[in-house]
C-alpha cells in the first residue's frame, strides 16, 4: 500500500491491483528508418523524472483497463490534471 | 460402445453427498445438502449459462431477454438473467434464476459459461466474511443495488455482484471467478465464513433468496 | 527471597483490571506462580515476587520492569516456546510456559555477569576495531560474538501452531488510540453518521485515564469519567472498536495496519488487520521519557505509569517505600496514590523549579511527602535490586543518599508521533512542551490529545471531537459550523503543557543508560560525536542506540537532546530520528495469517491424480509432470511415439478476439503476417517484445469474418489481453477480446494410433484427406459435445487438440480413455511432452529462449515477416537490426561423441578457452537410441559436425564432446504428424 | 585506541579547484575515491554528498556478498570483489566484519535447478567455489526449511556457495571514508551538485550548492539518484528504472541461520546479521519512485513466503523494515563509462540490488579509468551502448517483471 491509484472505471484502489506499463512516450514510432538508438530510445530509455509524469497503468486484478495517470514519483501520490505545471 | 450419459461438471464440488439433485439439461444441479443450517450459505451456481458481450456500440446491441445496464458498474435482471456492465463496451450476463433461456443471439456475444465459476453467498454476515479475502469497499461509494466490482477476492482477480443493501441483515451476493481457482476459492470463503456459520448449500437456498427479489421482470 | 505476595493483591480497587476471584496458574523457571485472570505475564510474576526480569544483551546486567508497555526488551522472556516475548504486553494464561532467556545461570546469578566490568572495552562501535587483527582471530572471534548476541532461542523444529486471521476494513474514519481524545473523536465522527475504526494497543479502552482515581473538574474520578465515555463507545453501533490491536504500519492514502491478540474467546489468537480509511485520527498519546543518570536501568527503577498501573490496574504495591525523581504532575500524583495504599514514599524530587499543581502540591504536603524542586536522581545504588539512590540538584553541587526499595524515574512524556510521521508528517521541536511537535500533517490526518501536549481532561476531549469533526470533513461532511464551536471550547480549554528541558542528570561516570536493549550509554554518544558522527540518524547506527528490539520507543527522545545537548552550537534544535514500521514489533505469523495459496486446477486434476500424476506447480496452475517413477518418463515416451498418449493441455492460453480492426491487432502483437490466414487453418504465429525476443507462441485460427481464436503458452495467459491492449493503447481500434482459457479443457491426443482413438468418439470423418494437418475442425463427439479439433505436430507425431468445454472435459476424457484403452492409450506429463518435442527440435520459450536471444537466434526468423513495417509490430526494429547480426548465440542441435554415455545435464556450460554457451536442454532419445540436445552457442560454432565442450558442474574440469547435428533429430521430413 | 576521540574523517571546507569530483558519498563513490587515492596517486579529490555519507543505497541494502553470478562477464568481477574484503579490512584498520558464511540459492522448479547448474559449472569454471546439493544437503545447511513437499513449492534442491557471505555495510562506508580520508580525500557532506560545465567536450567544472569547483574529471556513482542526474545535469538518458526495494529484521535470536539461504521462486532471502536479527527482503515495487517507502502488501508477502520455507520463523518478530532504491537496467546489470559523450565525464551506476557486493571492484576499476582516461578490460562489457547495439549481458535469464515491456 505504498501506492493508491484512481482506475477511470473502478474508482480508488491499491496500487498493487495494478501494472505500470511505463512512461507516456507517445505513439509506437514508424519502424521503416528506425535507427538502432532511435528504437533504444523508445523501447529503453527514461528521462527518470523526480516529479510529476504521465504513465500508463492497467487495473490488471480489476477491470484490465489501461489508463494515463498523473503521478508524483516523489510521493507517489496522484496529481490531479490542473495541478500539472 | 458403451454408451454413459454425457453429463457437464461443476468446477465446484463440496465434501458431501447431495440430499436432492436434478438433472437440467446436461448439468446435475444440486437442490439441497444435508445439514444446510440456518444460513449464511453458499451456493454453487456455475451451472447457469453465461455471456460476455463486446462492442464499441454496445448500447445498440439488443439481445434478447437482455437488459443492458447504461453505467459501467451498474447491474440489470431480466426473465432471471442478470446483466452486469463492466466498461463503455462489455457486460456479461449470467442467468442465475429461472428457466433455462436461449442463448442471446448476435455475433458480438461470446459464451463464456465454462469460463468462470460463480458462487452465490446468501444470508446474514456476507460483509465480514467477505472482508477477510478482500479489500473491496461494498458500502462506499454508495450504489444503487445490484451492483458489481471488479477486483482481487483472496488475490484472484474477481467480480463481485452485491444485491440489496450490503449493510442489510440478509442478502445476497454472487462471486464469479476463474474456473480453474473454484476449488481454492470454495475453501478460502468457507473457511472466511466458517465464523459466522457459512455452509454449503443447494441452489433451492439461492432460489428462495432471489424469489423475494424482482428478478423476473420482462426486458424492455 | 521467597516472598509470596499472592495475597498482597489490593483486591477492592475500583480501577483494577483483573479478577481477583478467577485464579490461573503459570509455569515460570521450574516453579508454578499464581496470578488472577487479567494479569499479564510481566504482572503476575511482579505480583509473585520477581524482580528480575532479564540480563542485559552487551553487560549481562540485571534488569527489571520498566515501563509495564513494551517499549524495551528488559521484560522480554519465552513464552511457550515463543522467543522475544514481552512479558508486559502478554496476557497471563493458565499452563502458560514462561522462562527467561539470554542467561546462563539464573537471571539472580549470571556467570557472565563479569561482562559488565569489561565495559571500558566496549566503547561506540567498538566491534570495528576489535578482532580483525591478526585476521585468522577473526573467524573464532565470529563464534564467540554470535552466541553472545542475540536474544531468545528458536527451535528450528517448532511450529508455532495458532490461530490465524486477517480483516481488511474499508471505514470512513479510523481513529488510533482509545484514551479520553481517541474515544471523543470517534463519538464526533459517528454522531454524524459515519463509519469508524477505534483501534487501541492495550486490551481496555481508556488509555492514562483507566487507572487514575483522581477527579476530573466535574468531579467524577478519572476512571469512571473515561469508562463512561468507553460505555458510549461501545454502545454506538457505527463505531467498530478492536483492542488489544496495536497500529504497526502507517501508508499514504491513509491506510493502516494492525494485528490484534485474540483471547480464548475469540476465533483468533492473531488477527491482520489492513484498514483503508478516508480519514485517520492520531489519538495515540504518550510514553514516559526516561530520566538519564547513573546506574538508571537497575531493577527497582521504573516509570511512573509502570508504578502506577502496577499498583492500580493490576493491586500490587511496587515495594514497601519508595523514592520518586520525576518531572511533570502525573508522577506526583503517583506518589500520592502509592502513599494513601500503603507505601511509604521517602521524598518526591521534582526536576522542575516550578509549574507544579497546587492541588497536588497541597496533597503531598497534606501527607507529609517532601517535594524538592529542581532536584533529581544522579546515581542508582544496588546491583541486582536497587538499594538506595543519591540525589542532586540540578547543577549536581548538593547530594543527598536515600535508601529504597522503589525508585519511580521519570523526566516527562514524550508524544508517540510514529504514526504521524510514516504518513508523511513532518515534526518540528516545540521549546515549550520539548516535544517533537507534528507540525506539517499529510492530508486526511488529523492529531489530537496528549500527542500535542495537552494534559487536561477537558482539554483532550475538546481536542478529540474537534480532530474527529475535522475527520469527518475529510469524508466530505459540511461541518465548518460544529469545527467553529470546537474550535472554541478547545481554545478555552487549557493548553499544553510546559515539559521539563532536562536532558540528563548532573554528573559523571558510571552508566546512564538511552537504551537497554542496545546497553547503549550518554558515554557512547559523546563517544560518536568525537568521531564525527553528528546526525543522530548516524550515531544510532554508529552506537546502534534505538536499533534493538524496542527499537526507537525510548531513546527516541533522548538520544537527540543528548546530542543537541553535547553539540557545539547548542542554540541548534534537536532532530529527530527516523522511525520505521512495525511500530510494534509483529509476530511473523500475524502477518503470515490468514494466508490464501490459491492456485488453478484443469478440470482433469482428479482424474489425472487418480492415474498417478505427479502434479507440480507450474505459474498458478498445476500440472503433471509424468505418471510414474521414472523421472525420464521413459514408457510414456515409447506410447506415444509406439502407440498413442493422452495430455491434459487445457492452462494454454485460448483467446477470441474479433471486431472490425481484430486483424490490426493481430499484425501489431505477432511477427508473422497475419492478413494471410485461410479460415480454419491453423497458423503457427510468435510474439516478440521489443528487443525481438520471443515471449510467446501459439496457433492463431481465423474462425469468421474478422473473428479469430488464438492460443498462447501457459505461463503468458494471465497477460495476453493485456499485452493486446498496451500495444494497440495509442490506436482507438475497434477489437474485442474474451479469455477463454479456463472455457475450455484442452485434450492432446498424440500418436501413430490417435486417429483410431478420435474415431471412436466422432462419427465426423477425420481421415487424413478430411481433417489434414495444420486444419481445424469443430466436432461434435458422440453425437453431442462440440469440441474444436486442431491436427498440430508439437509432439512430432499424428496429433489431435481437442478444445472441449471445460463442464464436458472429464466426460470427453473418460470417453477418450476408455476409447483408448484396448489400445493400451497411455497418459503423459510434461516431461514426455518435453523430450519428444525436443527430439523434433521444437523450442519451448525460457528453455531454448532467453532475455537477450531473437527470434533469429532460437531459428525461427522464418515466422518474421518483414514486409510488414507499417503494422509497427512489437519487435519489428529489433529484428530487423538483428536479421544478420554477428556474434550472436543460436541455437544448435547436438549429439554426443559417444552415443552411449548419458546425456549432458540442462544447464551446463560449452566451454573452450571462455564459455561458448550451453546446453538448454538435452535427454536420451529413444528414438534415436542416445543423447540428443540443443544448446545457445556463439555462432562460429554453429556448423555441424563442430566439436563441442561440455562443462559439467562438479567434473574438475573434464570436458564431455558432442557434435553439432542438423535439426530435427526425428522424422526430419515430418511425415508422422502428417500421417 | 578503542575508545579513540579522533575523528573518523574530516570536514574540511569546500576548494575551489580538485583534481577528480565523485558525486555520491555512498559504496562506489567512496571507493572510487580509496583507490584513486591510493593506488593512482590522486588524491585531491572531493566526494560531494548531497545528505550524509552512506544515506542511500549504502545504508540500507542488507550485505550480502557473493559471486556467483550467471554470465563470464560478471564472475571474475565479483570474485575479485569478494577477494578484496579481507584485503581492505587490513589496508584500512577497520573492521569490516565479512562474515564468510556461505549462500545456500534453493530452487523449487526443474527450470531453477537448470539454472541452478549452469551458474554453479559457470563459477567452477572460474574457479569460484559452488556445488549443487540436494534437498537433504539443504536441510543439514539450514536445519529450520522445510524440505517436505507441504510448500507451496517444495525445495527440490539447492545451490551452495562457500565463499559468499556477509558483510557489515556501514562499516564499509565508514572504513572507505576514513582511508580515504587519511589519504587526503575532503568528503562534503550537505552539498548538492547542481551543475556540470562543459568547454570544447570536456568537462570542467562541477557547480555545487557551496559554489563552483573547477575540475578535469568528474564521476556519477549517486546510485539511484544518478540516473536523473545525468538526465538533469548532462541531457543523457540512460536505460533505467528506479524501483524500491524493502528490507526488514526481526528481533534478534542465538544463531539460527548459519549460511545466507534465498530463493528466487519465494523471491526471498533471509541472513542473520552477527546481531542476531534475522534481515530478510527481495523483490522490488514495480513502479519507479523515489520515496523509499515501504508497504503492508510487500512485508505481509515476505511473511507468507518466509514461514512456507522456514515454519519457525513464525514464532519472531519483525522489528524493523525500510525501503532503498535500486537502479534497474534491462538485463540486470550496470553500466559503467567514461568519456562519452564529453571527455571526463565517467558515470557509475545501473547496479540495481548489486551495488553493496560490487563496491569494492567497481571503485577500483572506475578509479583506473579515471586515472588512465581508458577503460579497463574487465568493464568493456559494461558500456551503455550495448543496449541499442542489441546485445543484453545474459545476467538474467528470464524476462524482467519491471519493464513496461515484459
Amino acid at each position: 500500500m505504498a501506492l493508491s491509484l484512481t482506475c477511470p472505471i473502478c474508482g480508488l484502489r491499491n496500487g498493487y491491483e495494478f501494472r505500470f506499463g511505463g512512461a507516456d512516450k507517445g505513439p509506437r514510432p514508424l519502424e521503416e528508418g528506425l535507427t538502432p538508438a532511435q528504437w533504444c530510445a523508445y523501447a529503453h530509455l527514461n528521462t527518470c523524472v523526480a516529479g510529476v509524469q504521465l504513465e500508463w497503468w492497467n487495473h490488471k486484478d480489476g477491470c484490465g483497463t489501461w489508463f494515463v495517470a498523473r503521478r508524483d514519483t516523489r510521493s507517489n501520490r496522484e496529481v490531479p490534471k490542473e495541478d500539472v505545471q | 460402445m458403451e454408451t454413459a450419459p454425457i453429463e457437464r461438471s461443476s468446477p465446484v464440488s463440496f465434501a458431501m453427498a447431495p440430499e436432492q439433485l436434478v438433472l437440467r439439461g446436461d448439468w446435475p444441479v444440486v437442490l439441497r445438502y444435508p445439514h444446510e443450517g440456518a444460513g449464511p450459505w453458499l451456493v454453487d451456481l456455475s451451472h447457469g449459462g453465461k455471456w460476455d458481450f463486446q462492442s464499441a456500440a454496445l448500447d445498440r446491441l439488443a439481445p434478447r431477454g437482455v437488459v443492458l445496464p447504461e453505467r459501467p458498474g451498474a447491474c440489470a435482471c431480466a426473465q432471471g438473467i442478470l446483466c452486469s456492465r463492466l466498461n463503455p463496451t462489455q457486460a456479461v450476463a449470467w442467468h442465475i434464476a429461472g428457466p433455462v433461456p436461449s442463448p442471446p443471439d448476435t455475433c458480438d456475444v461470446t459464451d463464456v459459461t465454462d469460463a468462470v465459476a460463480l458462487l452465490g453467498l446468501v444470508g446474514p454476515k456476507l460483509l465480514p466474511t467477505l472482508e477477510k479475502l478482500t479489500a473491496l469497499d461494498f458500502v462506499k461509494p454508495a450504489r444503487a443495488a445490484p451492483f458489481i466490482l471488479q477486483g482481487p477476492v483472496a488475490h484472484v482477480p474477481s467480480r463481485v455482484v452485491c444485491f440489496a443493501t450490503p449493510t442489510a441483515a440478509a442478502s445476497a451476493l454472487i462471486i464469479s471467478c476463474a474456473r480453474g481457482y473454484a476449488r481454492d476459492m470454495v475453501d478460502a470463503l468457507l473457511e472466511a465464513g466458517k465464523e459466522f456459520g457459512l455452509r454449503p448449500a443447494g441452489e433451492l437456498a439461492w432460489t428462495a433468496w432471489i424469489d423475494t427479489i424482482d428478478y423476473k421482470k420482462e426486458a424492455a | 527471597m521467597k516472598r509470596n505476595l499472592l495475597m498482597n493483591r489490593l483486591e477492592h480497587l475500583p480501577t483494577l483490571r483483573i479478577q481477583p476471584r478467577q485464579t490461573l496458574t503459570i509455569r515460570y523457571n521450574g516453579k508454578n506462580l499464581r496470578g488472577y485472570a487479567g494479569d499479564t505475564v510481566a504482572s503476575l510474576l511482579y505480583g509473585c515476587g520477581e524482580r528480575i526480569f532479564s540480563r542485559s544483551l552487551k553487560y549481562r546486567r540485571p534488569r527489571g520492569l520498566y515501563s509495564l508497555d513494551g517499549e524495551c526488551s528488559n521484560a522480554m522472556m519465552s513464552v511457550d516456546g515463543w522467543p522475544n516475548t514481552n512479558a508486559e504486553t502478554t496476557p497471563a494464561r493458565h499452563g502458560m510456559v514462561v522462562t527467561p532467556q539470554n542467561v546462563v545461570g539464573s537471571l539472580e546469578w549470571d556467570p557472565m555477569g563479569w561482562m559488565d566490568h569489561l565495559a571500558f572495552v566496549m566503547p561506540a562501535g567498538f566491534y570495528y576495531k576489535l578482532f580483525h587483527k591478526p585476521a585468522r582471530l577473526w573467524p573464532l572471534a565470529i563464534k564467540g560474538i554470535r552466541q553472545a548476541a542475540g536474544l531468545g532461542k528458536l527451535q528450528p523444529e517448532a511450529t508455532f501452531d495458532c490461530r490465524c486471521d486477517a480483516i481488511y476494513p474499508n471505514t470512513d474514519v479510523c481513529v488510533v488510540g482509545g484514551g479520553p481524545a481517541g474515544m471523543s473523536a470517534a463519538l464526533a465522527a459517528a454522531e454524524n453518521g459515519l463509519r469508524v475504526v477505534l483501534l487501541e494497543a492495550r486490551p481496555h479502552l481508556g488509555g492514562f485515564c483507566d487507572y487514575r482515581v483522581r477527579a476530573e473538574k466535574g468531579g467524577m474520578p478519572l476512571y469512571q469519567w473515561v469508562g463512561a465515555l468507553a460505555d458510549e463507545v461501545r454502545a454506538t453501533e457505527n463505531i467498530r472498536v478492536l483492542t488489544h490491536a496495536p497500529v504497526v504500519g502507517v501508508y499514504p492514502d491513509q491506510r493502516i495496519t494492525a494485528f490484534q491478540r485474540g483471547s480464548a474467546a475469540d476465533v483468533f489468537d492473531l488477527r491482520y488487520i489492513e484498514i483503508a480509511a478516508t480519514s485517520v485520527v492520531v489519538a495515540t498519546g504518550c510514553i514516559e521519557r526516561p530520566l538519564l543518570f547513573a546506574s538508571n536501568d537497575r531493577p527497582g527503577i521504573m516509570q511512573i505509569g509502570c508504578a502506577h498501573r502496577l499498583l492500580h490496574t493490576y493491586g500490587i504495591r511496587p515495594a514497601a517505600n519508595a523514592v520518586f525523581s520525576v518531572a511533570h504532575d502525573l508522577g506526583l500524583e503517583a506518589a500520592i496514590d502509592m502513599h494513601d495504599q500503603g507505601v511509604t514514599v521517602h521524598c518526591v524530587a521534582d526536576a522542575r523549579e516550578d509549574g507544579q499543581d497546587p492541588q497536588m502540591l497541597s496533597a503531598l504536603a497534606q501527607r507529609g511527602i517532601p517535594h524538592w524542586r529542581g532536584w533529581v536522581a544522579q546515581v542508582a545504588h544496588g546491583r541486582r535490586q536497587l538499594r538506595g539512590v543519591t540525589l542532586s540538584n540540578l547543577t549536581g553541587t548538593f547530594k543527598k543518599r536515600i535508601g529504597c526499595e522503589l525508585l519511580v524515574a521519570s523526566a516527562g512524556l514524550t508524544p508517540l508521533t510514529g504514526l504521524v510521521t510514516l504518513a508523511g508528517g513532518a515534526l518540528a521541536f516545540d521549546h515549550h512542551t520539548g516535544f517533537f511537535l507534528p507540525q506539517r500533517l499529510p492530508p486526511a490526518v488529523q492529531v489530537c490529545g496528549r500527542i500535542r501536549g495537552l494534559h487536561d481532561p477537558s482539554s483532550l476531549s475538546a481536542d478529540g471531537t474537534l480532530a474527529g469533526l475535522r475527520a469527518a470533513a475529510d469524508c466530505g461532511l459540511n461541518l465548518n459550523r460544529e469545527i467553529a464551536r470546537a474550535e472554541a471550547a478547545g481554545a478555552a480549554a487549557p493548553g499544553a503543557v510546559r515539559g521539563s528541558k532536562l536532558a540528563m542528570a548532573p554528573g559523571k561516570g558510571g552508566k546512564a543508560f538511552l537504551c537497554f536493549d542496545e546497553d547503549g550509554t550518554v558515554k557512547h554518544v559523546q563517544q560518536a560525536m568525537a568521531q564525527g558522527f553528528d546526525v543522530p540518524e548516524l550515531i544510532k547506527r554508529f552506537t546502534s542506540i534505538g536499533t534493538g528490539p524496542g527499537q526507537g520507543g525510548m531513546p527516541g527522545h533522548n538520544l537527540p537532546l543528548v546530542v543537541a545537548h553535547s553539540q557545539a552550537s547548542p542554540d541548534s534544535d534537536p532532530q529527530p530520528t527516523t522511525i520505521r514500521p512495525p511500530l510494534v514489533a509483529t509476530p511473523i505469523a500475524a502477518y503470515a495469517g490468514g494466508k490464501h495459496d490459491m492456485a488453478k486446477r484443469t478440470p482433469m486434476h482428479a482424474e489425472q491424480l487418480t492415474a498417478g500424476g505427479r502434479m507440480e506447480r507450474v505459474g498458478e496452475w498445476y500440472r503433471a509432470r509424468r505418471f510414474g517413477a521414472d523421472p525420464g518418463a521413459q514408457d510414456e515416451i515409447i506410447g506415444v511415439r509406439t502407440n498413442v498418449g493422452l495430455l491434459d493441455a487445457s492452462t494454454l492460453g485460448k483467446f477470441r478476439i474479433f471486431g472490425p480492426d481484430a486483424v490490426k491487432a493481430l499484425q501489431r502483437v505477432y511477427v508473422g503476417d497475419m492478413t494471410r490466414t485461410v479460415p480454419f487453418r491453423t497458423k503457427y504465429a510468435a510474439m516478440c517484445n521489443e528487443d525481438g525476443c520471443v515471449i510467446d507462441d501459439g496457433v492463431v485460427i481465423q474462425t469468421g469474418e474478422n473473428d479469430y481464436y488464438i492460443t498462447t503458452s501457459t505461463g503468458r495467459a494471465g497477460q495476453t489481453v493485456e499485452w493486446f491492449r498496451y500495444h494497440t493503447r495509442y490506436d482507438s481500434w475497434d477489437y474485442h477480446m474474451v479469455n477463454l482459457t479456463d472455457a475450455f479443457g484442452v485434450i492432446n491426443i498424440a500418436g501413430p494410433n490417435a486417429r483410431q482413438v478420435l474415431a471412436a468418439v466422432t462419427d465426423a470423418d477425420i481421415s487424413n484427406e478430411a481433417f489434414a494437418f495444420s486444419t481445424c475442425r469443430d466436432l461434435l463427439l458422440r453425437g453431442d459435445v462440440p469440441v474444436r479439433a486442431m491436427r498440430l505436430g508439437f509432439v512430432g507425431e499424428l496429433s489431435y487438440e481437442l478444445h472441449v468445454p471445460a463442464s464436458y472435459m472429464a466426460a470427453v476424457w473418460q470417453m477418450v480413455e476408455t476409447a483408448g484403452q484396448s489400445l493400451g492409450i497411455v497418459h503423459f506429463g510434461l516431461e514426455a511432452q518435453s523430450t519428444l518435442r525436443m527430439e523434433k527440435g521444437h523450442v519451448i520459450l525460457g528453455s531454448e529462449s532467453e532475455q537477450r536471444t531473437t527470434l533469429h537466434d532460437i531459428g525461427l526468423g522464418f515466422l518474421w515477416c518483414r514486409t510488414k513495417p507499417e503494422a509497427k509490430t512489437v519487435g519489428g526494429a529489433a529484428l530487423r537490426h538483428t536479421a544478420d547480426q554477428p556474434g550472436r548465440l543460436k541455437l544448435v542441435g547436438f549429439k554426443m561423441e559417444d552415443p552411449r554415455s548419458r546425456a549432458p545435464r540442462d544447464g551446463s556450460p560449452i566451454v573452450d578457452a571462455r564459455i561458448r554457451g550451453y546446453v538448454c536442454t538435452a535427454r536420451f532419445s529413444h528414438a534415436l537410441q542416445e543423447p540428443v540436445g540443443m544448446a545457445l552457442v556463439d555462432d562460429d560454432l554453429v556448423r555441424p559436425n563442430t566439436r563441442l565442450g561440455i562443462y559439467e558442474d562438479g567434473c574438475n574440469g573434464t570436458l564431455r564432446h558432442a557434435m553439432v547435428v542438423p535439426m530435427p533429430f526425428y522424422d526430419p521430413k515430418g511425415l508422422r504428424m502428417r500421417m | 585506541m578503542l575508545n579513540q576521540r579522533k575523528r573518523l574523517w574530516d570536514a574540511p571546507p569546500l576548494k575551489s579547484h580538485y583534481d577528480a569530483v565523485i558525486i555520491g558519498g555512498g559504496l562506489h563513490g567512496l571507493a572510487t575515491a580509496y583507490f584513486l587515492a591510493t593506488r593512482h596517486d590522486i588524491r585531491d579529490i572531493a566526494v560531494i554528498e548531497k545528505r550524509y555519507i552512506g544515506y542511500g543505497g549504502a545504508g540500507r541494502n542488507t550485505a550480502i556478498v557473493r559471486a556467483n553470478q550467471r554470465t563470464q562477464e560478471n564472475v571474475p568481477l565479483y570474485k575479485e570483489a569478494l577477494d578484496l574484503w579481507p584485503v581492505l579490512t587490513r589496508e584500512l584498520d577497520f573492521n569490516l566484519m565479512f562474515y564468510n558464511c556461505g549462500n545456500l540459492n534453493l530452487a523449487h522448479s526443474e527450470a531453477a535447478l537448470k539454472a541452478m547448474r549452469l551458474q554453479t559449472a559457470t563459477a567452477q569454471f572460474h574457479g569460484v567455489d559452488s556445488q549443487l546439493v540436494t534437498p537433504a544437503e539443504c536441510k543439514a545447511l539450514i536445519p529450520a526449511l522445510d524440505i517436505s513437499d507441504r510448500p507451496s513449492y517444495p525445495i527440490l534442491g539447492g545451490m551452495f556457495h562457500p565463499p559468499g557471505g556477509i558483510v557489515r555495510h556501514d562499516a564499509v562506508v565508514w572504513g572507505l571514508a576514513k582511508g580515504a580520508s587519511r589519504k587526503g580525500v575532503r568528503i562534503h557532506q550537505g552539498v548538492e551538485v547542481t551543475g556540470i560545465g562543459v568547454q570544447k567536450g570536456k568537462v570542467d567544472s562541477v557547480e555545487t550548492t557551496l559554489g563552483r569547483i573547477s575540475t578535469p574529471r568528474v564521476l556519477n556513482a549517486a546510485g539511484a539518484y544518478s540516473a536523473a542526474l545525468a538526465n538533469r545535469l548532462m541531457g543523457i538518458c540512460l536505460p533505467i528504472s528506479v524501483l524500491t526495494i524493502q528490507a526488514m529484521v526481526t528481533q534478534p535470536l542465538k544463531p539460527l541461520l548459519d549460511h545466507v539461504i534465498s530463493s528466487g521462486g519465494y523471491h526471498i532471502y533471509a541472513n542473520q546479521t552477527l546481531k542476531g536479527e534475522i534481515a530478510t527482503g527481495a523483490h522490488m515495487d514495480r513502479w519507479p519512485n523515489y520515496t523509499t517507502q515501504t508497504s503492508a502488501h510487500y512485508i505481509k508477502h515476505q511473511a507468507e513466503a518466509l514461514t512456507d520455507l522456514l515454519p519457525c520463523m513464525r514464532g519472531v518478530k519483525f522489528m524493523r523494515t525500510w525501503a532503498g532504491l535500486a537502479d534497474m537496467t534491462p538485463d540486470m546489470a550496470p553500466i559503467m563509462t567514461g568519456n562519452d559523450p564529453v571527455e571526463g565525464y565517467y558515470q557509475d551506476c545501473g547496479w540495481g540490488y548489486f551495488g553493496f557486493k560490487s563496491c569494492t571492484v567497481a571503485g577500483k576499476y572506475m578509479a583506473q579509468y579515471m586515472a588512465t582516461g581508458s577503460c579497463p578490460d574487465i568493464l568493456l562489457p559494461f558500456d551503455q551502448k550495448r543496449f541499442e547495439a542489441h546485445r543484453l549481458m545474459g545476467e538474467t535469464a528470464a524476462l524482467v517483471s519491471y519493464s513496461a515491456d515484459n
